[in-house]
């Protein structure tokens, strides 16, 4: 059983990494956010995988305070363009110009 | 086979951590840059795991996770809106001649010269090598581990790290606690600058999730601190989570919260430091020397102090991240 | 050794929602296919891999912290997917390559 | 194998790795300018540091030095504190300077400190204003 469950942190583990590629090559900033949030949760996952292999159950702790804070950087995320809105605009009008006017980068 | 496998999981994860730092340090951009480092603080919780520290694994995570990759993001924000404003220009003034340089160069940065390239690599290079030489000569050593083992009676508490921070080691923690508040002090006597503007919350969702995630932040909080006399938890870790439910709110708070009121707010930000400060020099006049406890007193003066230590914590590490002195406490 | 079987069964089913989720981060060609690709099949994998590891738990506080945490990364999930789909929506795609 | 392994133990290779990271990071921090890149990179050297510490008490037989990891411990909320505070003075920096970047070459020694910030850097309107007040 040990094993199996170090194997498929292992396995995990590998997926991250594959993951980093997306990070590397984006190309939006949306793109790399949602690769940080996906190894956020196999990050969780591989904690509590190992909480078993290595018989430490606080691990369980750790990975409970990973899935607690999970949601801080993305919120962060989005608070990027804390500007006020350009021009007050409803958020949905918006959508269909591709590129922004320059006006908030 | 599982010992391999282990060696396998190893060398994957440090291969993973250097190649990550490797690309963080030569991104071009920063927001490149940032989600890498996020990355790497999640890959380094879980060097810690291998390396049997799961203390320092949920201080990583509650840092890493909440509270540095946030701050790295709302410096972004803060670099972009500046080069923004900048660009505009002020109505009565004539805009920035050096503008549109500015704002290419907020969030970017561009390649180093070739110059440097020569002498950098030499001396990273003779760095580390001397550095992996010492530690390869470098004889095993039991360390101070039966040491502490011995003294955990009078120590107080069950847990060897809680004892090492809190008993045996009090002034370390007494200065490091006294440096938290230096550097948010630091932070003020910059100016009030960079409040961030509350923002109405885009869609239900978020508020949702605020009201499911800051009860249960806290309560993890609590249960840490609790956990700390005898498991992998304390102070620290405590004060992390606290410290990062808080820059949550700070971050989705949809309307202006009122300011927290001067006083309590100073009381609380050196209450670490004070109460520790006051048991270590009660301790001087009655117990056994500065920052030392008679045993049978132990326990519960480190509940105290580590009380006031997780607030104190949370507190600086919010308002660090809002980086300003509060309002109108200068007129 | 059912309950074992039972965990090898779901840890090994939650593994390929993983290998899914990370195939479609990278094959997918916009961040809203991506989106979908990560939050539906990333918070089933660990909901199967947490529904194996609490037949090992134990007891029922183990279970309930692990319950605990599948509802807290779903939670995380929803909202950074939303946030992010929020501002691609709102400030267009390409701005981190400016 | 079994030797193989025991060579590989996490006493020897996570120290090697963290000392990797802290020439990494001391190279990010010669080469890039920007000044929130230097900040990672001090972060990243940090790191190798605390690396090479656990690494080393992890050594040997029987649970890892107690007082390596609470100095570590201590050395982390160090860490992050002294990040934020850097930071703050990188935004401070940008909004006088209008730049968050060091510049490439060290800049006149006896020149007043005013007289660096407005040659070398764009003219600040804001920090002029400030002054004036």
């Amino acid at each position: 059983m040990t094993v199996f469950y170090l194997g498929a942190a292992l396995f995990l583990l590998a997926t991250i990494l594959l993951g980093l590629i997306r990070v590397l090559r984006g190309p939006g900033s949306g793109d790399r956010m949602l690769a940080a949030q996906l190894f956020g949760t196999t990050g969780v996952t591989i904690l509590l995988l190992l909480s078993l292999t290595l018989e430490t159950p606080a691990l369980v702790d750790v990975a409970l305070v990973f899935a607690l804070l999970a949601v801080v950087a993305a919120v962060a995320f989005v608070r990027q363009h804390g500007l006020p809105e350009p021009s007050g605009t409803p958020i949905h009008q918006r959508h269909g110009q591709k590129k922004e006017p320059d006006d908030d980068r | 086979m599982s010992d391999l496998l282990l060696v396998v999981f190893d060398l994957v994860l440090l291969v993973g951590l250097l190649g990550v730092a490797w690309r963080c340090l030569a991104s071009t951009d920063l927001f490149r840059a940032v989600v890498l480092f996020i990355t790497f603080g999640l890959l380094l919780a879980l060097a810690w795991v291998r390396l049997e520290a799961p203390d320092i694994a949920l201080a990583e995570a509650a840092i890493g996770a909440g509270i540095t990759g946030a701050l790295l993001l709302v410096t972004l924000e803060r670099l972009r809106s500046i080069a923004v404003e900048r660009r505009r220009g002020r109505p009565d003034e004539p805009p920035d001649p050096a503008g549109a340089d500015a704002l290419l160069h907020a969030l970017h940065d561009p390649p180093p010269p070739r110059r440097t390239f020569v002498p950098a690599l030499t001396f990273a290079l003779v760095v580390g090598g001397l550095m992996v030489t010492a530690l390869w000569h470098q004889p095993d050593a039991v360390g101070l581990e039966p040491v502490v083992d011995e003294h955990m009676g009078v120590s107080g508490v069950d847990h060897p790290i809680t004892a090492v921070l809190l008993n045996f080691r009090a002034y370390d923690t007494f200065l490091e606690l006294a440096i938290v508040l230096i550097a948010l002090l630091g932070a003020w006597s910059l100016g009030r600058y960079d409040r961030l503007p509350a923002r109405p919350a885009p869609g239900p969702i978020l508020p949702g999730t605020l009201r499911l995630l800051v009860p249960v932040a806290i309560v993890t909080g609590v249960y840490i601190l609790w956990a700390g006399s005898h498991a992998p938890g304390g102070a620290f870790q405590a004060g992390a989570i606290l410290g990062a439910a808080g820059i949550l709110l700070v971050l989705a708070r949809p309307r202006d919260l009122p300011m927290a009121p001067s006083t309590p707010l100073r009381l609380g930000l050196a209450a670490g430091v004070g109460l520790f400060l006051a048991i270590g020099i009660i301790g001087l006049f009655i117990g056994p020397g500065l920052l030392g406890y008679p045993p049978e007193w132990a326990y519960p003066l480190i509940i105290v102090i580590e009380v006031a230590a997780t607030l104190s914590i949370a507190l600086t590490l919010v308002a660090l991240f809002i980086a300003g002195r509060p309002a109108g406490d200068d007129h | 050794m059912i309950a074992n079987t039972l965990t090898v069964i779901l840890i090994l089913a939650g593994l390929v929602f993983f290998a899914a989720g990370t195939a479609g981060l990278l094959r997918f060609p916009d961040v809203y296919s991506r989106l979908h690709a990560l939050t539906k099949a990333d918070n089933v994998g660990l909901g199967l891999v947490i529904l194996g590891l609490m037949l090992q738990a134990g007891g029922p506080a183990d279970i309930l912290k692990l319950f605990l945490i599948w509802v807290l990364v779903l939670a995380a999930g929803t909202t950074a997917a939303h946030m992010v789909a929020q501002r691609t929506w709102t400030h267009g795609e390409f701005e981190s390559d400016r | 194998m079994e030797w193989l392994a025991q060579q590989l133990a996490p006493g020897l290779i996570y120290p090697t790795a963290g000392a990797i990271l802290f020439a990494l990071g001391l190279y990010g921090l010669i080469r890039r300018h920007h000044l929130v890149l230097r900040v990672l990179a001090l972060n990243i050297m940090g790191s190798g540091v605390f690396m090479v510490l656990l690494g080393i008490a992890a050594r040997g037989e029987g649970p890892p030095d107690p007082v390596a990891q609470a100095l570590t411990l201590t050395g982390i909320v160090v860490a992050v504190s002294a990040t934020a505070f850097a930071l703050a003075l990188v935004v401070r920096l940008a909004r006088i300077t209008g730049q968050a970047m060091m510049l490439p070459g060290p800049p006149d020694d006896d020149a007043p400190v005013d007289d660096i910030s407005r040659e070398e850097h764009a003219p600040s309107t804001e920090y002029e204003r400030e002054r004036r007040e």
